[in-house]
């Protein structure tokens, strides 16, 4: 009966339902770039392009990004790492996936239905007056979504307040836990004024309320006011925990405590409130007055200091270190290096009069890409495999993963870097159809996406030939510090056989390192 | 299509474009700078510190204030400077001289309708003379759209049911894209059209050979078509305030508060006029929205700007007393 | 939790003081009605208005929600609350109330 | 279920806690970090509030004067009636009065049920006199409030709407919790549930304490529109 709804099944759950959303909404990227391989827009009629388009974004940002890392990575492992037996509120933990998968009914119900064409961004009045689609039952999946993340984010800030182990005080505590509690406060605190948002916006639409119509002298800046309130800090949502699961994987190929860990864990903090602060610079060019931006402006500036703050001290973390060369760590500082891109560029849009030329053109699409995809989804794929052998006790092949890590890192870049000169040369997004002089830089792109799709699917095959055939992993087959690694792989149902204590550091690693057998040797040259 | 034959970057066309671009070459050559030097430390510390032996662990480095205080403040100092220079260039893109020519867009699914400060009209083509700096006032029918013209690094959003506007001063003859960058519905991506840069004499040229009512006759029309004239009288006896002047300035309001009778103020008049009431009137203006099509709004408000302060009748007034 | 049900026990609570908080709270709602009546201008009718119901909204956090006594946790969470409102409303007003400035 | 206090020893504190006193810690926390939500929720709505009235103040004033202040002033007081009434069904639960909490919640709920019934009539009064904003609006009031009047109603209709959505949903929780408390479910060990669901009951209250003032009292002083 304790172990119906332990957070590991639940995490197994999502991680089943996350790969689902996933896949539909690669399908969609696909065919948009597919699209747009010729200038004229001929292999979809415009509308069709513009429901592909909205339904990858609401597919990927509400149904995979958002639950990713927190509810696939973050219920596996969070309890594991403080050395619980669960999260606080199991009950509450699967009422979270049960509302997950009501909101994706609803969505995908509008979805067969021929989707939504609003934008996942559903600015009115274009959502209220002027789309003939299936807005109302994708907002209605959306808003019930966003409560199943209320849930994770309240369940686990009280999980990393109460139910620590004995000796594990705030300042031992792994950084992806201080990561997922920034995460969790965004999550509490940015959430309910998206789902307020989408009940205006229902009652706008259903029953003829203007609340954002200027005809009764609303305001649709206001939405987008609202709307970005959220949406804004939703980027820390998918960013965060990923940038924790990094800190996580160095310190454990690198064999030594993370640089500056104090700094990293509040870093993630700052980013967390900083991210509440600058909604504004998405609305530049809107209309909002110009001394807002200017403030919105100033302020986004700030953000940089974390993030900088967190990069230099991962760099700093690689000095003096015992580098292996692992799958995951390959992957690590190939995120580092297109979260440094991503979040440069990011400085650049919150530059006023840079943003003026690049708002809203491919520019902005290949920055938040390499931020979402860049950082957030191979982060959580960098996740998988740092953690698939905690999960499944199993081990995966090193050839194998080793390819698609190089398969995802070249195909991302060449999908996503041409979009910025796209973007610097004015190409609006959302455009089904393009001026000629364009093409080229776009056939690159939809190649370059053809070499990520692969990347993608290579890892889905060696993890399902792993269940089966992978070598058996042990308790701690990297040779990591963490609570997690000292349980079994799987772990047992209360998730330790003796409640542990802590009496040391976060990552201090003991000589000679605490690996019960030499497998990553197997990782290396298996199959 | 040839291979190598595309642009890498955008033509510069107009006055403001060069700041633009200044701007962001300083804000890429930093990132550049940046991510070199992270990478080439990666890539350093990578091969270096590789595991040599199974059971080596790496040297336990806790940290240094000094270096977390460096790779703070450097890039704060860093992003100030890109703030401090963006905003200048915003305030510049964003500020039109005070002799601008105006023009007025009216956006819809899915095209730009634009009127010249002559009268000529076009749709989805805008033909501007080099060398004059040129304000467009513009409001939208329907969605949000976004009127943008990457050669002239400018973008600004146009809404429905209020006024925004933009800038630009043209430096090279030649015809350049006008795109609408915020999403308007299904055929968003065909909301294109054509900037035509022209020498001012074949402007002139092009002007002539179009029929034209400047905005502020056909304004002038609708003034009394529409009744207005029968309370905005310039005796200054009418039920409503005198129009004449007016434009630009404050006028105090029922109830305290003070506001500038700008474009947006205007409209806001004709369109829900009991939200600001005059000091010394009452709300008796029956509201015109869904009545008159935005041109006719756009048209009104020219005229209205185009109205002496004192009116011939006042000036007699004013000398008799 | 054995101190814990002492602590309970050691001093059982007595409704007395809640009942002084619920006579306080009618006596607010019948200031901030009689406030209305008057004409203070604006903005300062709002203003009274406000503080009356922060004075309200202060007396049922501190003794109904018993935040008085609680965990630093607790206020931390309320205070988050708090602050995310407040941020919410300046950030937002830096635009309405500056965009007639020009 | 028994009435042994031994037995709700093994049966009330869950698997994974390790001491009530832990899980009691977690409870309260649990509710204070979902209230915390549910302030942002509702401060999205105070700030359309605050926006609009901005935009359009005498339509706001000129609305307000529409709703009856009496009313709201009645629903007012018995709002905080029925706060305290779950003061007293949380201090039986202290105190282990199972016919205190029994009384506490059932006052409380019937505190509820008046200010429901008195928020049907008001709506009802709206409904016959087409102040429900959408197509069937009607403004017959001064004309001077201008078309942006509607907003106000817009904003009244979603703000007590919301408000007393969350009413209805504590309502039925209440009709639950009755029973359960009867029959002996909470304890003076253990009665987290009991006391989550009155700071749940305060907050409801909290909103009304801010929406009252702002909704019904505008347009009391004169309203000031004209001078």
């Amino acid at each position: 009966m304790a172990a119906d709804h332990r957070s590991q099944g639940i995490a197994i759950l999502y991680l089943l339902s996350v790969t689902v959303f996933f896949s539909i909404g690669g399908l969609y990227a696909t065919l948009i770039r597919l699209e747009l391989l010729t200038p004229k827009g001929d292999l979809f009629q415009p509308d069709t392009y513009n429901r592909l388009f909205t339904m990858h974004g609401v597919m990927m940002i509400f149904f995979f990004l958002i639950p990713a890392v927190p509810a696939v990575i973050g219920n596996f492992i969070l309890p594991l790492m403080l050395g619980a037996k669960d999260v606080a509120f199991p009950k509450l933990n699967l009422a979270s996936w049960y509302l997950y998968m009501i909101g994706a009914t609803f969505t995908l119900y509008s979805l067969v239905h021929g989707g939504v064409d609003t934008g996942w961004t559903f600015y009115t009045p274009l959502s209220t007056t002027h789309s003939n689609t299936y807005t109302t039952a994708t907002a209605l999946g959306i808003f019930v979504n966003g409560f199943s993340g209320i849930f994770t984010g309240v369940n686990f800030i009280v999980t990393i307040h109460r139910m620590r182990a004995p000796g594990l005080t705030w300042f031992r505590l792994p950084l992806f836990v201080w990561a997922s509690y920034a995460t969790s406060l965004i999550q509490v605190l940015a959430t309910p004024v998206l789902a307020i948002t989408l009940v205006l916006l229902f009652l706008e639409r259903t029953f003829g309320i203007g609340f954002f119509n200027p005809a009764v002298g609303g305001d649709p800046i206001l939405f987008q006011h609202l709307f970005w309130f959220y949406s804004h800090p939703a980027v820390y949502i998918m960013i965060l925990p990923s940038l924790g699961v990094i800190s996580e994987i160095i310190a454990a190929f690198t064999r030594k405590p993370i640089f500056g860990y104090k700094f990293v864990a509040f870093s993630s903090i700052a980013i967390a409130v900083f991210g509440f602060l600058v909604w504004g610079h998405h609305m530049f060019v809107s209309g909002e007055s110009p001394y807002a931006a200017m403030v919105f402006s100033a302020l986004t500036m700030l953000v940089a200091v974390p993030s900088a703050v967190k990069v230099f001290n991962w760099m700093a973390t690689l000095y003096r270190g015992s580098i292996e060369y692992s799958t995951p760590m390959f992957y690590a500082l190939g995120f580092i290096g297109l979260f440094v891109i991503g979040g440069l560029t990011g400085l650049m849009l919150g530059t006023l009069g840079i943003d003026i030329h690049v708002h809203d053109t491919y520019f902005v699409v290949a920055h938040f890409h390499y931020i979402m995809v860049g950082g957030a989804l191979m982060a959580y794929l960098w996740a998988l495999h740092f953690w698939w052998p905690k999960i499944t006790g199993r081990l995966y092949s090193g050839f194998w993963s080793h390819l698609s890590a190089l398969l995802v890192f070249v195909g991302f870049n060449l999908t996503f870097f041409p979009q910025f000169i796209l973007g610097y040369l004015g190409m609006p997004r959302r455009y089904h159809a393009y001026p000629p002089e364009f093409q080229v830089l776009h056939v690159l792109s939809t190649a370059g996406a053809s070499v990520l799709a692969l990347g993608y699917i290579v890892p889905l095959i060696y993890f399902l030939w792993s269940l089966k055939y992978g070598a058996y992993a042990g308790r701690n087959p990297w040779g990591a510090v963490g609570l997690e690694w000292e349980t079994t792989s799987p772990p047992p149902v209360h998730n330790f056989e003796v409640m542990p204590t802590v009496d040391h550091e976060a990552y201090e690693h003991r000589v000679p390192p605490v690996a019960e057998q030499e497998p990553y040797r197997v990782v290396k040259y298996g199959l | 299509m040839k291979l190598f034959d595309f642009p890498f970057f955008p033509e510069t066309a107009s006055t403001t474009a060069g700041s633009v671009d200044a701007l962001f070459f300083f804000a890429l050559a930093v990132s550049a700078l940046f991510s070199l030097l992270i990478a080439a430390f990666i890539f350093i510390f990578f091969v270096k510190y590789r595991r040599q032996h199974a059971g080596d662990v790496g040297h336990a480095i806790h940290g240094s204030l000094v270096l977390e205080i460096v790779w703070s403040v450097i890039p704060l100092a860093i992003s100030l400077v890109l703030f401090g220079w963006g905003a200048k260039v915003f305030l510049e893109v964003s500020t039109p001289p005070k002799d601008a020519r105006e023009y007025y867009v009216t956006g819809k699914q899915w095209m730009w309708k634009i009127q010249h400060p002559e009268g000529n009209r076009e749709i989805n083509e805008l033909h501007v003379p080099i060398g004059v700096a040129i304000k467009m006032i513009m409001t939208s029918e329907d969605v949000i759209h976004s009127f943008y013209i990457p050669a002239f690094r400018i973008k600004q959003d146009v809404l429905p049911g209020r006024y925004t506007s933009v800038w630009f001063e043209a430096t090279k003859l030649g015809t350049f894209h006008l795109f609408c960058a915020e999403y308007c519905g299904v055929e968003h991506s065909q909301m294109i059209g054509k900037v035509v840069v022209m020498a001012p004499e074949d402007y002139q040229i092009w002007l002539a050979g179009g029929v034209a009512k400047s905005p502020v006759a056909a304004g002038e029309e609708l003034f009394s078509q529409y009744a207005c004239n029968t309370c905005h009288l310039d005796s200054r006896e009418g039920r409503g305030p005198w129009l004449g002047g007016i434009a630009g300035t404050p006028v105090a309001l029922v109830g305290g508060g003070k506001a500038v009778r700008d474009d947006n103020y205007l409209r806001e008049s004709i369109m829900l006029p009991n939200n600001k009431i005059v000091d010394g009137y009452q709300p008796l203006m029956p509201t015109f929205q869904g009545q008159i099509s935005e041109e006719g709004v756009l048209q009104l408000i020219s005229y209205i700007k185009s109205l002496d302060g004192a009116g011939a009748a006042e000036r007699a007034r004013t000398d008799s007393r | 939790m054995d101190s814990d049900r002492q602590h309970d026990a050691s001093h059982d609570p007595s409704l007395t003081p809640y009942a002084l908080v619920l006579g306080a709270l009618l006596a607010l709602t019948a200031l901030t009605v009689l406030a209305a009546t008057v004409h203070f201008g604006h903005p300062w009718s709002d203003l009274i208005a406000l503080l009356i119901a922060l004075s309200k909204a202060g007396l049922v956090i501190t003794f109904f929600m018993h935040v008085r006594g609680s965990s630093p946790m607790v206020k931390l969470s309320l205070a988050s609350g708090a602050v995310g409102v407040l941020v919410f409303f300046l950030l937002i007003l830096s635009d309405y109330l500056t965009r007639f400035l020009g | 279920m028994s009435e042994a206090a031994s037995a709700h020893h093994r049966t009330d504190l869950a698997h994974h806690f390790e001491s009530y006193e832990q899980q009691k810690q977690s409870s309260l926390l649990g509710m204070w970090v979902f209230l915390a939500q549910e302030i942002m929720f509702f401060a999205g709505l105070f700030v359309c509030y605050v926006v609009y009235r901005h935009m359009h103040p005498a339509a706001f004033a000129f609305g307000s004067q529409h709703l009856d202040w009496r009313l709201g002033a009645l629903n007012t007081g018995v709002l905080i009636l029925s706060s305290f009434t779950m003061v007293v069904a949380v201090v039986g639960a202290q105190t282990g009065r199972r016919k205190m909490i029994v009384c506490g919640l059932i006052l409380t709920l019937l505190f509820g049920a008046v200010f429901l019934g008195v928020k049907v009539v008001e709506y009802g009064a709206k409904w016959q006199h087409h102040l429900v904003p959408g197509p069937h609006f009607e403004w017959h009031g001064d004309p001077a409030a201008g078309r942006a009047v509607q907003m106000f109603f817009a904003m009244y209709f979603v703000m007590t709407g919301m408000h007393a959505l969350h009413m209805v949903v504590g309502m039925g929780i209440m009709l639950v919790m009755i029973p359960l408390a009867w029959g002996g479910r909470w304890t003076r060990e253990n009665h987290n549930f009991v006391e989550g669901f009155g700071l749940y009951w305060h907050f409801v209250d909290l909103v009304w304490i801010f929406l009252f003032p702002f909704l019904y009292l505008l347009g009391l002083a004169g309203s000031g529109v004209h001078g």
